[in-house]
């Protein structure tokens, strides 16, 4: 699938995006080497989560590049759609349809087969709901669902945006394991957090967000005595 | 291979759209009944006299569908909105072209449905006679309701996102149906005559241009608009 | 653990039961008045026996005016007490008004095509029957769409009430509009000769109304007797 | 102090859904341009007929009234509903009929506005002349308005949170406000004619008699209705 | 304000809820005495959130009765709100209106001065966007305006939902200070989470929910090597 030039997973160089007026991004330059995890740092309002969506192909940059597997993500951006996996702050689903229907739904859109629906739906603890509606489920059991369609497949990218969030100790685990699943067989991924804890040990560096760019200044927290807070 | 790829993701929006209105009930009862309660207020503000009921009938028809059309298309696209499903669907793989037809789909089946009971009830409560050329009729029906799926979906698609989208769509779209709207009244109006064969054959022309013209518009212009 | 506290949702001790034999003499005596009307009372002039459609055209709409009365006095009762069961009394007549609403409309619909040559005419009595099936649908639709039983029941309760407030505006409304402007084509004028069969008739239909109403209530009642059978399994010892 | 307090509560309630509404600014622009773009339809749907259509401008400008006025209800609850503000809404502290009265207040101000648009829209296009008695023409405008935004406000505050809100909403609304679209058209269309000074009188008895009978009865049920 | 039983800030009794057939919650029994600050854990869709609902008089349990410092959520509810803060999963915003009208709209509504909706902007830290409208907010900028709306009054309650998720390290001091404040002037807090980490110190015991009763079984994991995941 990837051309050539994978020797990099994710080349975000020189990203610029504005909102209005202001800038948000200022020439932000970024790498992530495949088989490589790295974790997106930075205050509230930083930008990591607009960094995600431009590699998504969610949003365009106002100025610089990013590319996914050697694919430029504006130009080439239905090729970077099909080896990229994205977990948003936001659950993005049909509150009407239920859980089942939902992963059907994505399945259909991703062109998977229907079989990886119900495996994917046991992984992530939401076999017993399969047939609920997605309408009364609970802030960690929406979480999982988005993260169900990721399951579906296997991307050569993974995106996450604040995974950890609203999960329990046994959600903390499942995404773990989709993370190391992608790692194992060479993909990437890119993972924004404010704490490191729920991922340690499978960081391998980190990256900090100051003022629009990546700040060299800041120390990798990986390794150091990364207790946060 | 491809083909066959896209053509599944149309059908899965088209049936996730429909499924998600029958199982809100709302959907389809709701709009239905929408629209033939519209058909009533209508006649009621147009004052108890009969023969000038039965001469707006045709037009009160039109007008009921369109307004209670404007709230399927609205709705096609505020599932999406609603917890940010939006992102997710232009994130899938597959060509955008295929969310459009898919759109199109469920609401051309959703549509066509209501125009029917819509125009049931026009034909009693104005006390409509059916003509003998009724099979052209309903070809104009199918032709409006064309022109009005098409043209509604693609606005949905954008007003849908904007802020203030209840108010864009009928904005944006209405302006744009009045060819539509003076076509399928006029058609009909003559076909109920049953006399001004001719004057019907030019509306159904221009109303079949009309449908194709923009058929392949949106078509094209979807690609660019869906983008965010 | 303490007792749950019943204040919240109270509930009567057992479901009640209607026995059917109100209902089978209803029908009994529905389907004689109709067998003795159509036998005895004459074929009138313009229309023959359709004429008989009145038998029940007419009782069916002083029986939807009486549901949908007592949809108002039970709405009202729930916004009161907060009585579970008002609610579902509530919810029961307005199934079966809106239901013997319905047929006064059909059953005047066919009568009309033969009577007028037209199935509709924009009539003061005619149009106020419609807005009124229209109110109490958008009740019903409104019970089908909100899922939360305690919201549902408070918020039909509101529109029943609401809604049975403007039946008498609606009804003086379309009737001014009608009559300002022409005299109303109102349905011919009685003949004595019906009046008999009219009565009985109606009487009848009452029966079948208030079975309907008690049977329906009976089955909601008993759909929740169910569901807090199951909350004393769910809250009983840990 | 406690009615300060309530009487802040309202004016902070109003001031925010009208301040939205100018921010959106499709809000009110919106709204008031879809009325006189329903009366376009209208006129165009009823033919070309000019006699007839004079004698169907009231009407059709009550019915453009009534189509927008449906949305911006909706969208004065709908704000609430957008990222879950109606929970913290709920969570203050102070009598809930504040909120009912806020959220009329906004409404009101919003439909008098838009109103004032289409009656101004509907003269200029259907060349209705503004008759002596035009002051008491207002008075009906105004009771029509009234009526049209207590039960439109009340009913919105239930339809809002129920799935399939854009339909629900007209579903319940237009069947009860047929009194005040026969009112306000016969008693306007009277008033135009300038002659039947009497029936007027009688119609706009009805208009009063109906705000204030459903003022009362919105403001009791509310409290019922708001909770969830 | 309060009546005279205050030994108990909060006190939960047989709680019932259901959601069409199914019971969340089956007679949940819980007290937080003034003063304490307790966790209330359990996995996702165990009805932590449910709990803090019906506390905070948006939900009418089905069963049982809820006390906050001795008046019945359900039928005093109007005094319950005036003690009660209450932060949600979903921020509740208006996004087309600016951070500080969102502010100025809460403290008319709490019946607060004005003067308190600039310092509160100035501690969460969104004095520098207080004219920006909150449609363009990131996550954790929305968590922090909803978060200042606690600091326009001190309530004598607090109820935090998963109130860490979101923020970065500065705003995850601040969710400290404000339970820390509210503490110190004898109030109580009952804060639904899944990682103890980022309040430690703060909180006294932790409560497990598990089949919608407190389980006695579950170590209070205060004090204990308490980390999750
Ligand atoms: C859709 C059409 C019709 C509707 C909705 C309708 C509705 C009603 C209603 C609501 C009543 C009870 C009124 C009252 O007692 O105050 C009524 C009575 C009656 N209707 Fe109809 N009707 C319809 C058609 C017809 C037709 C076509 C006829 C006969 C030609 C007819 C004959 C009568 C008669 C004779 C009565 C009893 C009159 C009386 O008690 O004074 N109706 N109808
Ligand atoms: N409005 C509702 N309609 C139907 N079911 C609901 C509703 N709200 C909650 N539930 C159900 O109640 C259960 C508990 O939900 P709740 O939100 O309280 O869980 P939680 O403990 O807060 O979970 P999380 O850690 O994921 O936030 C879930 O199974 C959920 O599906
Ligand atoms: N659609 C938008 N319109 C306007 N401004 C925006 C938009 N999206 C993001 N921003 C602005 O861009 C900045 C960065 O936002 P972003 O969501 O990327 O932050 P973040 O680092 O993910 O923060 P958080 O940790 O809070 O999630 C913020 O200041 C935000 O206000
Ligand atoms: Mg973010
Ligand atoms: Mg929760």
């Amino acid at each position: 699938m990837s051309n050539g030039q994978s020797d990099r997973a994710i080349d975000v160089s020189g990203l610029g995006k504005r909102f209005g007026a202001r800038w948000v991004l200022r020439g932000t330059t970024l790498a992530v080497r495949p088989g490589e995890v790295v974790g997106l740092m930075g205050q509230n309002g930083s930008g990591k989560s607009t960094i995600l969506r431009i590699v998504a192909t969610l949003l365009k940059p106002n100025a610089g590049t990013a590319q996914v597997n050697g694919l430029n993500v504006v130009r080439d951006a239905t090729a970077v759609r099909a080896q990229v996996g994205y977990l948003a702050h936001t659950p993005g689903l049909y509150d009407d349809l239920t859980a089942r229907e939902n992963l059907k739904f994505a399945a259909d859109m991703l062109g998977m087969p229907a079989t990886v629906v119900d495996a994917s739906l046991e992984r992530v603890g939401l076999a017993r709901v399969a047939h609920e509606r997605v309408r009364g489920f609970s802030a960690g059991m929406e979480r999982r669902l988005a993260l169900a369609r990721l399951f579906l497949r296997t991307p050569t990218v993974l995106l996450l945006d604040e995974p950890y969030s609203n999960l329990d100790a046994a959600g903390v685990e499942l995404i773990n394991s989709l993370i190391g699943g992608i790692v194992r067989t060479g993909g990437a991924a890119l993972v924004a957090l404010h704490e490191l804890a729920p991922a340690r040990g499978l960081i391998d560096r980190t990256l900090t967000l100051v003022e629009g760019r990546i700040d060299a200044a800041r120390p990798n927290l990986v390794g150091a005595a990364a207790g946060v807070a | 291979m491809a083909w066959r790829d896209d053509w599944r993701r149309v059908r899965a929006i088209a049936r996730k759209d429909l499924t998600t209105e029958l199982r809100t009930k709302a959907g389809f009862n709701g709009v239905a009944a929408l629209g033939v309660t519209i058909l009533i207020l209508l006649g009621l503000a147009l004052g108890p006299d009969g023969a000038a009921l039965r001469n707006a009938a045709v037009g009160a028809v039109w007008l009921a569908t369109l307004f209670a059309g404007v709230l399927a298309f609205n709705r096609s696209f505020q599932v999406e909105l609603e917890s940010g499903a939006l992102e997710p669907l232009l994130q899938y793989p597959g060509p955008r072209w295929t969310i459009f037809a898919g759109k199109l789909l469920g609401n051309l089946v959703f549509v066509t449905a209501m125009v029917a009971i819509v125009v049931a009830a026009g034909v009693v409560l104005f006390g409509v006679g059916i003509p003998a050329t009724w099979p052209t009729l309903v070809g104009v029906i199918a032709l409006g309701v064309v022109g009005l799926v098409v043209l509604g979906t693609f606005y949905a698609s954008m007003s849908s996102r904007s802020r203030a989208r209840e108010v864009l769509l009928p904005m944006l779209l209405f302006p744009m149906l009045v060819p539509v709207l003076l076509g399928a009244t006029t058609a009909s109006k003559a076909l109920l005559g049953a006399d001004l064969m001719h004057e019907a054959g030019a509306w159904i022309r221009l109303l079949a241009a009309y449908d194709l013209v923009f058929l392949i518009a949106t078509f094209v212009a979807f690609e660019h608009v869906i983008e965010s | 653990m303490p007792a749950p506290d019943r204040s919240l949702d109270a509930r009567p001790a057992r479901p009640p039961r209607t026995s059917p034999w109100m209902g089978v003499a209803a029908i009994l005596v529905l389907a004689a008045t109709q067998a003795y009307s159509i036998s005895t009372s004459p074929a009138e002039g313009d229309m023959g026996h359709l004429q008989k459609i009145m038998y029940v055209h007419v009782p069916a709409a002083w029986m939807t005016f009486l549901a949908f009365f007592v949809v108002l006095v039970f709405s009202v009762k729930y916004l009161w007490k907060g009585r579970e069961d008002d609610d579902l009394v509530a919810a029961s007549a307005a199934e079966v008004g809106a239901t013997l609403n319905g047929l006064t409309l059909v059953l005047g619909m066919i009568w009309g095509r033969p009577a007028w040559g037209v199935w509709w005419v924009w009539d003061a009595r005619l149009t106020s029957t419609l807005v009124l099936f229209l109110i109490f649908a958008g009740y019903l639709a409104l019970r089908a769409f909100v899922d939360d039983e305690q919201q549902r029941a408070r918020w039909s309760a509101a529109v029943g009430a609401i809604g049975a407030i403007n039946v008498p505006i609606v009804y003086m409304s379309v009737k001014w509009w009608r009559t300002l402007h022409q005299p109303p084509s109102s349905p011919a004028t009685l003949d004595p000769a019906y009046t008999m069969g009219l009565r009985i008739n109606a009487f009848a239909l009452l029966f079948v109304m208030i079975f309907f109403i008690r049977k329906r209530y009976e089955i909601a009642r008993l759909e929740r007797a169910a569901e807090h059978a199951a909350e004393a399994a769910a809250l009983g010892a840990p």
